[in-house]
């Protein structure tokens, strides 16, 4: 029997908590100074993130060795339950803030040039800051609830910052869009938290999974066992709350991590910033999901864990296909960030837990990388900008031809897209080569229709090659097609490199993207990633989990391995090639590019369009939604009212008809009495003297004589 | 001592007394006489059984109370007939007889 | 019989007496003056059955304050000079028959249920205090004291304010 | 410690209507200033009664030794001969269910006398019926006789009357009206089931006086056992008293052992249906609400503060005081239908507001959805349930005056509410925004903010409940979560409809009127912001004065049932 108060019960004193404090409060001050100082805000927020950088950086050095570290202490009490809080320190969560301090003070150096003629820099700088630190709040702490709780704030954050030019009705509404997204897998993984409160009594991630060792499944009841204060307690509830509480949980990463269904806010979040499209919607706030996925990883059964897989592999593959035949330039990187997410999300259905966090990181990188050159540009292209020169700066049938005036930046873009790609020598293969060896190793184990799930990832990885190196092409090869648009020759040259301040970013990422900074080694389990970051030990309740990552054989895995890397490569070879066909300076396709209105035929509407299923929520469900309410409102003010406002008039109509009988029927029957009286009346009226005295006279005779009959 | 019951009669006949001067008084002033005659009768009354209760002598309380009010009552009793005389130019109570049905 | 008995009968006598010279008087002048006498009998009582501060308060109020209200009652209202202040009389027989049923009945009441007999008649019966009663007063029913305080003012003011004369009201005289 | 200080906190107001009242014509600027004197001081008065009060103390809900601050003297009787004596009590308590809504009710009439600042007409009736209504509220959240708090809850509908049908918009009357006419219903309803009680329950304390019998347990079992003689049973309105089921006379028609039945149901469901109905019209809960829209938009600002900040909270609490303290089993018993109500209200008051076009009817009716937590909560009948119900009325009682004074603000400047009428406000009226911002985020229940403690608390005793106690099944707080949604759904839309995109304004003179916040109004809006906030961040401030209280509440409810 195991005792919850000693799971929970606040720790002694550990100097850690002083660093993790730092760390968090840095951030906060440079949300709430940059309100303040207005001036120097760019500056000065980016100083404080460089410092946070730098504690971050030393602490994962000075503490990779060590053993995790585990503070805890009360938050509130709530009855006779302790509301605890705990942060907790092992490598993934020491990588996580280095990651996070790391990219976020790149974006902020590049911020500090990209938002130079914004007037509202103090309240962007704020709001990154006010970013960071609920980022650090959801990787610091081990705690379900303030996971969830910082979770919502990096919600709300990344709302404040899509709707930050919120002049712009697009961004607005694209900011309401991804914060009722979120909050719609919020509300899911609200419900795993109630589910797993209910079975456990505690928040607490060390604490559930200790208890969740010793549940149990008893005729189909999932049963918590364990003593409170002493107490025993057994709490029950039916085994398929089990499911529900991982695939619940599962919801929230939905929602953050922008998977199918949820993930249409994604490419319209790309109504932000630049540079908060390379931090929040690219690095940090949607990998949130995964890291989550990975921390509650232990506490998801078998069901739950194929629900993960196969809504990976279906995002990866839809993303994918919509990242064909954009034209915005950042749309693109979107779907496919969203397409690399479902990698991740993949990964870790499969069992295949720390390549999908190394996934994440290298996706990092790269993608971030890929964003910020994409900053360049569009920052760039937008000082073309003039009284009559007017273009849609994020448009790539613009563009064209900008290796020669960018090279740093076209050098930069290709780096990334080639750790996209998937091909060796670049931080991408390693991941990806790890992330699809698992899922194949999976699909073997479980046979069948499985196989439907590796076919789509696999098609996700040629796919991926083709639209990003679309991109490569279109942007960077050929001639300036903005001269032939505008007729305007000449335009090209005006076109500029980026400063330093826009470079040195991209260049660091870049540098992260190439696979020796994992090791010198192609074979992804040989990084030192996969050695350090290994897989967990599997919690859930026995009977409940058909099968598990650790049963998937060494064997199968050794035997696939080299297949797998052949045939990842050659795919990727492969949609290299295609898009080269497809889109190199002469094919015919770049020649009328720029002429496209839309993509043609049934397919490229349906990429283009994202599988309709912007268009399917907005009319089905937000239409539903809008006109039940209105219906609603409706039926409150005329049905519900109407009958309240109904009874109150049928009163008084009733009154009315009560006052005709009153008046006829009554009171002519009182008149009829009246008159008669009134005849006695007068006949007795001198009894009626206007005397008070005869008054009291009487009064006291007939007391008198009520006396008498009481005595008597 | 006077018996209690003695002290009771007197308070009955004092009571009587007042009634009566109350009813076959025509001015109103006799009247207010009658009724003080009647207060007192009731305070008698109240004062002899304070004596048995001598932890609250909650009658004794009350006769200071009564005693209180119909100073109070006299006073706008008084201001009443004054107004009425002037108004009506009597104090008598069977010419003033508004209440006449 | 002892001293204070007689006393006791005195008292009573004054106040039965002159109250009756109230009832058959019809000077109201005379009974006024005769009222005071019925007051003043009444607080002899009052002393006599250990409640020494209501009587003097009787004395103070209705000898020192009514009365005089009345009488100045009287010389306001009649202002006929050289005559007599007479109060007509009227229902003399019905009221005298009511009255002296109503005394009847109360008679009755009273002998029937023989308080002496009674047995907290005998026990209880002690000499108060008037310390014990002020006590009682500034403790237990200050609030009631407060307030009749206050009902003592309101209607002293409500008194003057009626019986001021005012400009403008439809006064007679 | 001030002696008698919740006799201070009620009559203080009272006393300050009475000077209202006296000061002449000629100082009618005073008005205001003795009002917001009188409540600011009963609000620093209140904040010693929370001070002094120990959170530790209650375990046992039903016992008066528990009670804090305890004032308790009889008020008057009256002896009825064979129907017994008619006695009640002036008793004044509080416990950890209580002296959240005492420091609620204090803060928000504080508050709105602040936001009464500029009422232009027939002050002198504003301000004293204004602190009338302070009064008879604050009495209300403290009264433990029944008879008492049934006076208080009366008293309140008279000022408020007056106040929506004199000083409110163009349909006030009939706002006024159907106000008054919907709370009497309920107070008809709480009446019958208070003769009902007073009938039922008897006082052991006295009772066992009357015996000659001293401890209270033996008199609860000598009546039990009919050894008491029935004219030696005092009754009494005590709601202490009630609350134990011990107290209630065998035999009679509200005696959990041996009730008697009302057209073949048993009494006591029946009047805890009445209870239930009475105080549901109150909070207010689908299907009673209809009253709540047209009296807030009716009401001028400060009273459609008081109305949703405190008024509503009297429902809900005294759900808990009465309905669920008395019937335990029947609440029990009637569980799932609250609960469903409690959700259905959730999702309808949402949708309800999302299609709003006013938008001080949008806040209705996101009241209405708020509430509905508060009795998801209640049906729960499990510590979490119940705790977040109280956290929920405190927290929606600060978010939502804060929601009412913004639209008041935009009232004050264009005297337009409607939506469509504002577009980009943000451009024009930036601090402005961050304060909406903060009153609709803390409203659609983010975490930081109290409302969302709230509502976790809400959500998580409610699934928990059908494990524990079994009083309703999981798919409600799962189906309740949906209304998260929705909140999020119309609070960012009307954002973004009011104050994002392009500045615009329905008409061009409203420009120059529509200047930022004034000193006057960031002293009513930053302390509600910064105590929303505060009791986001640190729950145990409040937590630690309700949880013994609600423990021993749950204990009763346990006890009951099983």
């Amino acid at each position: 029997m195991i005792e919850l108060q000693d799971l929970i019960s606040p720790t002694d004193y550990d100097p850690m908590i002083n660093w993790i404090l730092l760390l968090l409060g840095i951030p906060l001050l440079s949300f709430i100074s940059s309100l303040f100082i207005k001036k120097n805000a760019p500056i000065w927020s980016t100083f404080l993130l460089l410092v946070n950088t730098g504690i971050a950086i030393f602490m994962a050095f000075s503490f990779w060795y060590g053993d995790s570290v585990s503070i805890k202490g009360v938050w509130f009490t709530l009855g006779d339950t302790v509301m605890s809080y705990s942060f907790y320190l092992d490598r993934l969560a020491l990588l996580m803030i280095a990651l996070v301090n790391l990219i976020s003070f790149l974006v902020h150096v590049f911020s500090m040039e990209y938002m130079k003629s914004d007037r509202n820099k103090p309240r962007y700088f704020a709001y990154l800051g006010l970013f960071t630190f609920s980022m650090l709040g959801i990787v610091l702490f081990h705690n379900l609830l303030l996971m969830f709780i910082f979770w919502e704030l990096v919600g709300f954050t990344s709302y404040l910052l899509i709707g930050f030019w919120f002049e712009k009705k697009t961004a607005s509404l694209a900011a309401n869009k991804a914060f009722i997204m979120n909050r719609i897998g919020d509300a899911g993984m609200l419900t795993g938290l109630m589910i797993l409160f209910a079975q456990f009594s505690t928040f607490d991630l060390e604490a559930v999974k200790a208890l969740m060792i010793f549940s149990e499944i008893e005729d189909g009841n999932w049963v918590a066992h364990f003593t409170n204060n002493g107490q025993e307690v057994m709490n029950s509830l039916d085994g398929r709350w089990l499911s529900a509480a991982g695939i619940a949980l599962f919801c929230g990463a939905v929602g953050k991590s922008a998977q199918f269904p949820l993930q249409v806010w994604l490419p319209d979040a790309m109504e932000g910033p630049t540079p908060v499209s390379a931090l929040i919607h690219a690095a940090t706030m949607v990998a949130a999901g995964v890291f989550l996925l990975a921390r509650v990883f232990v506490l998801l059964d078998a069901q739950a864990l194929e629900v993960v897989a196969i809504v990976g592999a279906i995002t990866a593959f839809m993303a994918a296909i919509a990242a064909l035949s954009q034209f915005d330039i950042k749309k693109v990187l979107a779907y496919s960030t969203i397409s690399q997410l479902g990698y991740m999300v993949m990964a870790i259905g499969v069992g295949a837990y720390s390549a999908g966090l190394f996934h994440l990181v290298t996706h990092a990188f790269f993608k971030a990388g890929l964003f910020l050159c994409a900053g360049i540009i569009i920052h760039q292209l937008h000082k073309l900008h003039s009284d009559e020169i007017k273009f849609n700066e994020q448009d790539i049938r613009v563009m064209g031809g900008l290796r020669l005036k960018m090279p740093v930046t076209f050098l930069c873009f290709l780096i990334c897209s080639l750790a996209l790609a998937g091909l060796p020598g670049f931080s991408g293969f390693l991941s990806k080569d790890a992330i699809l060896l698992n899922a194949t190793a999976w699909a073997e184990i479980k046979g069948g229709g499985y196989y439907i799930v590796i076919g789509l990832a696999y098609a996700s990885v040629i796919l991926t090659a083709i639209y990003i190196f679309r991109l490569v092409f279109l942007v960077f090869t050929r001639g300036f097609r903005l001269e032939s648009i505008l007729n305007k020759p000449g335009l090209m040259d005006k076109v500029k490199e980026g400063n330093l301040i826009l470079l040195i970013p991209a260049i660091l990422l870049a540098v992260g993207s190439i696979s020796i900074v994992f090791g010198a080694n192609v074979k992804a389990e040989n990084t030192w990633f996969m050695q350090f970051i290994t897989n967990p030990i599997y919690l859930v309740p026995e009977s409940y989990a058909a099968f598990s990552l650790v049963d998937l054989s060494e064997a199968t895995i050794k035997s696939l391995h080299g297949w797998v890397a052949i045939v990842s490569i050659s795919l990727a070879v492969g949609g290299l090639v295609i898009s080269y066909f497809l889109y190199r300076p002469i094919s015919k396709k770049a020649l009328i590019f720029q002429d496209a209105p839309e993509p043609r035929g049934a397919l490229g509407r349906i990429s283009f369009n994202h599988w309709y299923q912007d268009v399917l929520y907005e009319k089905a469900i937000v239409k539903f939604i809008v006109i039940k309410g209105k219906a609603l409102a409706w039926f409150d003010e005329k049905i519900l009212d109407g009958f309240v406002n109904g009874l109150a008039k049928t009163q008084v109509v009733l009154a009315h008809i009560v006052r005709w009988f009153d008046k006829y029927i009554i009171d002519g029957f009182v008149h009829l009495t009246v008159s008669t009286s009134g005849r006695i009346g007068q006949a007795t009226r001198s009894i009626q003297s206007g005397n008070v005295q005869t008054y009291i006279l009487s009064a006291m005779i007939l007391l008198i004589l009520l006396l008498l009959w009481l005595m008597i | 001592m006077m018996p209690v019951d003695h002290l009771l009669i007197l308070g009955a006949g004092l009571f009587v007394i007042g009634f009566i001067v109350v009813t076959t008084r025509k001015n109103a002033i006799a009247v207010l006489i009658g009724i003080e005659l009647m207060l007192n009768a009731a305070n008698i009354n109240l004062v002899v059984f304070s004596r048995f209760d001598p932890d609250f002598l909650q009658g004794q309380v009350f006769a200071l109370f009564v005693i209180t009010v119909a100073a109070a009552e006299t006073a706008v009793a008084l201001a009443i007939v004054l107004k009425v005389y002037r108004h009506f130019k009597t104090a008598d109570l069977d010419k003033i007889s508004e209440l006449r049905g | 019989m002892e001293w204070g008995t007689t006393i006791f009968y005195v008292f009573g006598a004054i106040t039965l007496l002159s109250a009756l010279f109230i009832l058959f008087t019809r000077n109201i002048l005379y009974a006024a003056f005769s009222l005071i006498l019925t007051f003043v009998g009444v607080a002899g009582i009052f002393v006599l059955s250990g409640a020494e501060f209501i009587g003097v308060t009787q004395l103070l109020v209705y000898v020192g304050g009514i009365l005089v209200l009345i009488v100045f009652g009287v010389m306001l209202t009649n202002r006929v000079k050289g005559q007599k202040v007479v109060s007509p009389v009227y229902q003399k027989f019905v009221g005298s028959i009511v009255g002296i049923g109503l005394f009847m009945l109360l008679m009755k009441g009273i002998l029937e249920a023989n308080f002496g007999a009674m047995q907290w008649m005998k026990t209880n019966e002690q000499q108060t205090s008037l310390k014990r009663f002020g006590m009682t007063l500034m403790t237990d029913y200050v609030v009631v004291f407060e307030v009749i305080g206050i009902l003592l003012l309101v209607a002293l003011i409500g008194a003057v304010y009626m019986a001021g004369k005012r400009k403008g009201v439809n006064d007679a005289s | 410690m001030i002696q008698g200080i919740l006799s201070y906190i009620i009559f203080l107001p009272l006393i300050a209507a009475a000077v209202v009242l006296c000061l002449p014509k000629r100082l009618e600027s005073s008005y205001r200033i003795v009002t917001v004197v009188a409540t600011g001081l009963t609000l620093l008065l209140t904040i010693i009664a929370v001070y002094s009060f120990d959170g530790g103390i209650a375990e046992n809900i039903n016992s008066e030794e528990n009670l804090q601050l305890l004032e308790k003297s009889e008020w008057f009787s009256l002896d009825l001969g064979s129907l017994g004596s008619f006695s009640v009590d002036y008793f004044l308590a509080v416990d950890g269910i209580s002296i959240p809504m005492l420091l609620l009710a204090s803060i928000v009439l504080f508050i709105g006398a602040i936001s009464s600042w500029n009422i232009r007409q027939k002050k002198k009736g504003y301000f004293a019926l204004y602190l009338l209504l302070s009064g008879s509220v604050l009495g209300c959240f403290v009264a433990l006789d029944f008879f008492l708090f049934y006076l208080f809850f009366e008293f309140m509908l008279l000022p408020m009357y007056f106040l929506i049908g004199i000083w409110g918009g163009p349909r006030k009357e009939y706002a006024a009206i159907k106000f008054f006419i919907y709370t009497l219903i309920g107070s008809i309803l709480i009446l019958i089931v208070m003769i009902g009680l007073y009938n039922s329950v008897y006082d052991p304390v006295r009772t066992g006086a009357e015996i000659g019998v001293t401890s209270i347990e033996q008199v609860q079992t000598m009546v039990q056992s009919g050894e008491v003689a029935r004219e030696d049973i005092i009754k009494s309105f005590n709601m202490i008293y009630m609350a134990d089921q011990a107290n209630y006379i065998p035999g009679s028609l509200l005696s959990q052992m041996s009730g008697g039945e009302i057209i073949g149901k048993s009494a006591r469901w029946i009047a805890f249906l009445a209870l239930l109905i009475g105080f549901a019209i109150k909070l207010p809960s689908f299907p009673f609400h209809t009253w709540l829209p047209d009296a807030h938009v009716e009401a001028p600002t400060p009273i459609s503060v008081v109305l949703a900040g405190i008024l509503l909270k009297i429902g809900g609490y005294g759900l808990i005081r009465t309905a669920f303290s008395f019937f335990p089993d029947s609440a029990f018993h009637y569980s799932w239908m609250i609960g469903f109500f409690g959700v259905f209200s959730i999702l309808y008051g949402a949708l309800n507001a999302l299609a709003q076009k006013d938008i001080k009817k949008l806040i209705a009716y996101s009241s209405v959805s708020h509430m509905g937590f508060v009795l998801l909560g209640l049906a729960a009948m499990t510590v979490e349930g119940i705790s977040g119900a109280i956290y929920q009325m405190f927290s929606h009682g600060l978010i939502t005056s804060m929601l009412f004074l913004i639209a008041g603000v935009l009232y004050d400047r264009t005297q337009d509410r409607l939506i469509e009428n504002y577009g980009g406000l943000a451009n024009r009226l930036p601090r402005f925004t961050i304060v909406v911002g903060i009153a609709f985020f803390a409203s659609l229940g983010l975490p930081g903010f109290s409302g969302f403690i709230a509502e976790l608390m809400v959500f998580l005793g409610a699934f928990k409940s059908s494990a524990v106690i079994g009083a309703i099944p999981q798919w409600m707080p799962v189906v309740a979560t949906i209304g998260l949604i929705l909140g999020a759904g119309y609070y960012l839309w009307t954002l973004q409809r009011m104050f994002m995109g392009k500045y615009w304004v329905k008409k061009a003179e409203w420009t120059e009127r529509l200047k930022d916040l004034n000193s006057r109004e960031y002293l009513m809006l930053v302390p509600l912001a910064v105590l929303v906030f505060w009791f986001g961040i640190f729950p145990d401030t409040l937590m630690s004065l309700i949880n013994s209280s609600v423990e021993g509440f749950t204990d009763l409810l346990n006890q009951a049932i099983r």
